[in-house]
């Protein structure tokens, strides 16, 4: 479980998220949701360590994570799949995997890790030995997601699945997520923009705008609820 | 918010830059004793001389000050001399600030440097401020025909140079004599004018330029030219590389297995450690005999000993005993000038004849110096006196071919 | 705009009473110093308009700063009058920036460094092997010598060079030439000419390198011909814009005072030891003013605000 | 055989040339610091191997074993003092305040070379060098032939390290994505110390080779000079390509002195060079951008 209390962060002298608290649970799929700019990539930016919380804590499993610089904790558990996908896009489809395991931990278990993900993602096995900038846009999100669960993590965190990318692409690529969730444990915080979507794969929903968590609550109801549906879906409450 | 901060900045400069003037113009001082300058590359590329000259200067101005000092008749005492050394960072440009600012210092006479890109840069700032330059290693003779009256050069020019080569050749038996000689000429003016010279004495004694090549101060790779000497058949070379393209030029020569009877790189050679970095790959090589350690003249076994006293953990260089020879060129002239103003020791300076430590010294009316020809060779480990005017001189040793040498 | 008023009105007080300076001093050494230091300003602001404000790295000024030295040189030790073969050295910058500008700045980046870098080093080595010998003033010129036309000289070059190029970088043009050093290809697709830019920018630096050239050349009575050529020129104004503060048209001023000044502080009293102090300052104010030292009043207003901590790029 | 002679000495020239730009060009292509230092540190490294043969008579090529670690340590050092501050500025910057403090670096590193060793040529005359391995009239000196071996050995031997081994793939991560390499659990401070400590590593070699030619303080710069144009002519991040690049521009300048002379070498290699920059301003050696 991450427990995340009362977190400032600033970018430079800019503050991006005042006050922010969630708790997400180990199991399962929890999404954030916001427009452009309200801070929800921050937010997970900061559980991954790339950005430090002025005030406030981070703790997984029991564990103070917000002090650790970003590499432990990935050994800690917790991977992330950057929004853009971020590959290493001068190395092969293999090599980008390797990256992904290179705590001591994952690197022991390489080759099964490796296995299990050409499995999930057959067309990466393929595409092994090509360049990773060569991929298509969905074979990139699959490579990026197969890489992040190199390194064996129990939470799994991604920023923006969906850009870019075609809706049967998304379609398909979210099914995967939910299976990994399903028959591995691994718990997926999602960050989206494409609301609906984010929303229909989760089980829990957190909404952030400016910075603040706005709203909370289960996700087919928050899917349903006026606050959503005119923000996000455009749609006005009659 | 931009502009504000123009402003401001505007502001600060000139303040900034008033201060530094009117801090420089306040800095007057009166003259107590007798100020010598010197703008000298202490860092840079041309330190290795630059410091060893301004060692030679150094040691030379102890020696008169134990004395007290130059006795000068106007004021009818011993006054010490204080010698002003600024360093230019090898940056010619920089010369020119630090002798105007010697010359603000109100030093009555400039003491040259190591390396000709300053020494031409400064010689022209000597000239317009009337202030007598007695330089070190102006070996240009082209510097002094352009009627410079405050300029003068106590030490071997390039016809000079050639001359002493061309002596130690004569030296040398008839039936192992070198006939052809291969001219690698260096692309600056020293380099032109040994050339010139070289044509105009070989011709005279019957030796041919039988090779000539010329190469760049830059040139780091010479094994076109070597191959064209050895297959011109020439068996003398003469150049006046840099210090490091001598190395070079002898690790070439081994390679390419060639060893003319005679080779004379005038620079490079000189320096005192040459043999230690070069071992026994240095022997017979000739160089320039200016100024060694071993000289008889008088002074010369005090400056050796008090050097090496001073610094034991270092070499002592040839520009050592230039500078010091310098020194007491400039010393002798403001002595007989019995004055402290520039135009006085200029006038003593033109009828300068005094033996220094690297023998007689005079000037001839442009202020070309007449010092003893010398030219020196290693011989096992040992730099020495194959040409003198002065003193018998050790046997000019013939190179023998490298697969012969031990 | 007042207070941009101000600004130039200010300036223009600092050139007039630099002009004043003679007629308070007559130490040699001061105008010396003051004549290096125009020319550095000169020579780095010039750097700066192709550099900063086009974002076009030449490694090569010392190819053009020669270049106006020897037409200079040349022409004036012939008899030509000062003035006009100090233009004529400005104009020869020019024609040599059109033979290689037109080539080299379809180059980009590094490339376009390095290459006239290329150039700087072929034209020392060129210059050295043509004229090994030393220039000399002739015995007349050298009799008559004084360094204040000279002082004037520079301040005058300086003077039109920095107002030249400040009304140029608040101009259009300039827009042009900033929107070039941002984006070229976004500048390119929203129809900017950038090629434009860059070669008036090309122009504008040679001519004043030129002129800065044309002035030193006036300025030393003896030197090797090569000597202008010399790497040297290259690295020298880069490293003050960079002090002063790149892009920003104070930062050539800022950079040349205090990298002149504090050098000859140090060389006057330093000795042997001067560069390495030198060199430890040098590091220290990089390291603490990234932005070279026109972003202090940025750096200490971050002082009193910070307090996001950030890792990671 | 005169022309063959010619280009002999053009490939150890060039071998040189690549060994001395290597160092540089990681650190360059894999970091995007610019060292202009690194030549200025090859000749502190040449000047260790000057020392340990004056005072102790070893080889530079065995003194390796000391002057290697040695300048990594001084990299470690570098880095951690100046450096490491520069990741978080954009590429820009970074390249630009990294030449402007290894500016500083080189004025400090001639200064304190001079007055701890004089400013005197030294050069290390061993046993072997000016000897020779005779191939007919063809001579090629044994000293060349190490510098090749070495050129050849130390380039594709970095290049095999960041392609095919983990800390090495790791190196190249960092290098492409900063911040996603410390996602992925790359201890991104360790590595780059690591990256930046080997590239001024590599000068070591580059100092043996040198401290058989000869050294001083002052040619540091020199020899970043050539370094640059080898870089840019291989394409910046290339690190096969430095050798080909350092073969080349020594072959070229060897044919320069076949065709106008000693004294032209420099402008001759320049020329071809600039020539090479219109054709293929992306470098020879690089398809896109990579390693």
């Amino acid at each position: 479980m991450l427990e995340i209390t009362g977190i400032d962060v600033f970018h430079g002298d800019l503050q991006a998220v005042w006050d922010v608290s969630l708790i997400i649970e180990g199991k399962g799929i929890t999404t954030l949701i916001g427009s452009n700019g309200s801070g929800k990539s921050t937010v997970l930016a900061t559980i991954a360590g790339l950005l430090k919380p002025v005030r406030g804590s981070i703790s997984f499993d029991g564990v103070r994570i917000d002090t650790l610089p970003a590499h432990k904790i990935v050994d800690a558990g917790i991977a992330m799949v950057p929004e853009g996908r971020r590959l290493f896009r001068e190395m092969t489809v293999m090599d980008n995997l390797e990256m992904g395991a290179i705590t001591k931990r994952a690197r022991q278990m390489k080759n099964e890790t490796m296995a299990w993900i050409f499995d999930v993602f057959p067309i990466l096995k393929e595409r092994a030995r090509q360049r990773a900038d060569t991929l298509s846009g969905g074979e990139q999100q699959m490579l990026a997601i197969g890489r992040s669960l190199m390194s064996q993590p129990r939470l799994l965190l991604v920023d923006e699945l969906s850009l870019g990318l075609a809706p049967v692409v998304v379609q398909k690529i979210s099914q995967t997520l939910d299976e990994i969730n399903k028959t591995k444990g691994i718990g997926i915080f999602l960050v989206e923009q494409n609301v609906v979507m984010a929303l229909e794969l989760a089980e829990t929903g957190h909404i952030i705008e400016n910075g603040r968590i706005v709203g909370t609550g289960k996700a087919s109801e928050l899917l349903a609820s006026d606050q959503v549906r005119q923000a996000y879906l455009g749609m006005e409450g009659e | 918010m931009q502009s504000r901060r123009f402003t401001l900045v505007m502001a600060a400069v000139a303040f900034i830059l008033f201060s530094f003037v009117s801090a420089v113009a306040l800095a007057q001082e009166a003259p107590k004793s007798i100020k010598i300058g010197a703008s000298i590359s202490l860092t840079g590329r041309f330190a290795a001389g630059g410091i060893d000259v301004a060692d030679g200067y150094k040691l030379a101005v102890k020696h008169i000050n134990d004395k007290g000092g130059i006795l000068v008749k106007q004021f009818n005492k011993k006054i010490p001399v204080e010698l002003v050394i600024y360093d230019d960072e090898s940056d010619p440009s920089k010369t020119v600030t630090r002798l105007e600012k010697l010359n603000a210092e109100k030093v009555v006479a400039y003491l040259g440097e190591f390396a000709s890109d300053m020494n031409i840069a400064g010689l022209g700032i000597a000239e317009k401020n009337k202030i007598p330059w007695v330089g070190v290693t102006i070996a240009v003779e082209n510097v002094f025909n352009q009627g410079f009256k405050y300029i003068f050069g106590p030490n071997m020019f390039s016809f000079m140079e050639v001359a002493a080569f061309l002596d130690a050749l004569d030296k040398i038996p008839e039936n192992q004599r070198p006939k052809k000689i291969a001219n690698f000429e260096l692309q600056v003016d020293w380099g032109k004018e040994c050339t010139k010279y070289l044509h105009e004495y070989a011709k005279k004694k019957g030796y041919t330029i039988a090779l000539e090549r010329k190469f760049a101060p830059d040139t780091k790779d010479f094994s076109s030219m070597i191959m064209a000497a050895k297959s011109a058949g020439c068996d003398a070379v003469f150049a006046v590389p840099t210090p490091p393209q001598s190395m070079t030029l002898i690790k070439q020569m081994k390679e390419l297995d060639y060893a003319p009877k005679a080779t004379c790189f005038v620079r490079g050679p000189d320096l005192s450690n040459f043999w230690q970095v070069m071992g026994k790959d240095a022997n017979y090589i000739m160089t320039s005999g200016e100024w060694t350690p071993d000289m008889p003249y008088p002074g010369n076994k005090q400056l050796v000993a008090d050097y090496r006293k001073q610094y034991p953990n270092k070499l002592m260089g040839m520009p050592v005993g230039n500078g010091y020879s310098a020194f007491q060129v400039l010393a002798d002239a403001i002595s007989r000038a019995e004055k402290l103003d520039r135009e006085s020791i200029r006038q003593a300076l033109t009828t300068t004849s005094i033996v220094t430590v690297k023998g007689k010294v005079t000037f001839d009316k442009r202020g070309v110096g007449n010092v003893p020809h010398a030219l020196a060779q290693w011989q096992n480990g040992k730099l020495v006196v194959i040409v003198s005017p002065d003193y018998k001189t050790a046997p000019v040793l013939v190179a023998t071919p490298w697969s012969k040498r031990k | 705009m007042v207070e941009r008023k101000k600004g130039l009105v200010l300036a223009a007080a600092v050139i007039v009473a630099l002009a004043l300076v003679p007629f308070f001093t007559v130490r040699e050494y001061v105008f010396s110093i003051l004549c290096m230091l125009f020319l550095y300003v000169t020579l780095s602001q010039s750097w700066n308009i192709l550099g900063g404000y086009t974002g076009q790295i030449n490694v090569g000024q010392a190819a053009f700063f020669g270049m106006g030295a020897l037409v200079a040189r040349l022409l004036w030790v012939a008899g030509v009058p000062f003035y006009l073969s100090i233009l004529a050295g400005g104009l020869g910058s020019v024609i040599l920036a059109i033979i290689i500008g037109l080539p080299a700045l379809k180059l980009r980046g590094h490339y376009f460094a390095i290459g006239t870098l290329a150039v700087a080093t072929i034209a020392q080595i060129t210059v050295g092997n043509i004229l090994p010998g030393i220039s000399f003033l002739p015995a007349q010129q050298m009799a008559t010598y004084s360094l204040i036309p000279r002082y004037y000289v520079f301040l005058i070059i300086m003077a039109a060079a920095l107002a030249v190029i400040y009304f140029t970088v608040n101009s259009r043009v300039g827009l042009g030439m900033e929107a070039t050093r941002d984006d070229e290809e976004a500048a390119q697709m929203v129809g900017v000419n950038t090629f434009k830019y860059k070669m008036i920018a090309f122009l504008i630096s040679s001519f004043f390198a030129g002129l800065a050239g044309g002035g030193f050349a006036y300025f030393n009575a003896s030197y090797y011909w090569y000597l202008p050529f010399t790497l040297m020129w290259c690295f020298e104004p880069i490293l003050i814009v960079f002090i002063g503060g790149v892009g920003s048209f104070l930062g050539p001023v800022i950079g040349s005072v205090c990298y002149v000044l504090l050098k000859e502080l140090f060389a006057l009293t330093l000795g042997e030891a001067n560069l390495l102090i030198f060199g430890i300052v040098f590091i220290l104010t990089i390291l603490f003013f990234p932005k070279g030292v026109i972003g202090l009043p940025a750096k200490l207003r971050q002082l009193f605000y910070r307090r996001g901590n950030v890792v990671g790029r | 055989m005169e022309f063959a002679q010619y280009i002999t000495y053009g490939v150890i020239n060039g071998s040189l040339y690549a060994l001395v730009a290597i160092g540089l060009a990681l650190i360059m292509g894999i970091m995007g610091i610019f060292n202009i230092a690194q030549g200025s540190l090859a000749m502190i490294a040449a000047y260790g191997s000057v020392l340990f043969f004056q005072h102790m008579k070893i080889d530079p090529f065995v003194s390796l074993a000391l002057t290697l670690p040695g300048m990594f340590l001084v990299g470690v050092f570098m880095y951690l003092t100046m450096f490491m501050s520069m990741n978080k500025f954009d590429p820009g910057q970074k390249l630009r305040n990294s030449m402007l403090v290894s500016f500083g670096l080189v004025l400090i590193m001639e200064t304190l070379a001079t007055i701890l060793w004089t400013a005197n040529e030294r050069t290390v005359t061993t046993a072997y060098s000016g000897t020779v391995m005779a191939l007919g009239d063809l001579r090629i000196p044994y000293t060349g032939i190490a510098t090749i071996i070495l050129a050849i050995v130390v380039i594709f031997g970095l290049h095999f390290f960041l392609k095919h081994t983990t800390f090495g793939k790791s190196i190249w991560a960092v290098s492409q994505d900063h911040d996603c390499a410390m996602l992925m659990g790359i201890n991104v401070k360790r590595t780059t110390l690591v990256a930046f400590g080997l590239g001024i590593a590599l000068s070591a070699f580059a100092g043996a080779v040198v401290s058989l030619h000869t050294v001083s303080p002052a040619v540091g710069i020199d020899w970043t000079n050539k370094a640059l144009i080898l870089i840019v002519l291989a394409g910046v991040g290339s690190i096969n390509g430095i050798l080909f690049a350092g073969l080349l521009l020594g072959i070229v300048e060897a044919l320069g002195v076949y065709l106008v002379g000693v004294h032209y070498t420099g402008v001759v290699g320049l020329l071809i060079f600039i020539i090479v920059l219109m054709l293929r301003p992306q470098g020879l050696f690089v398809r896109k951008a990579g390693v």
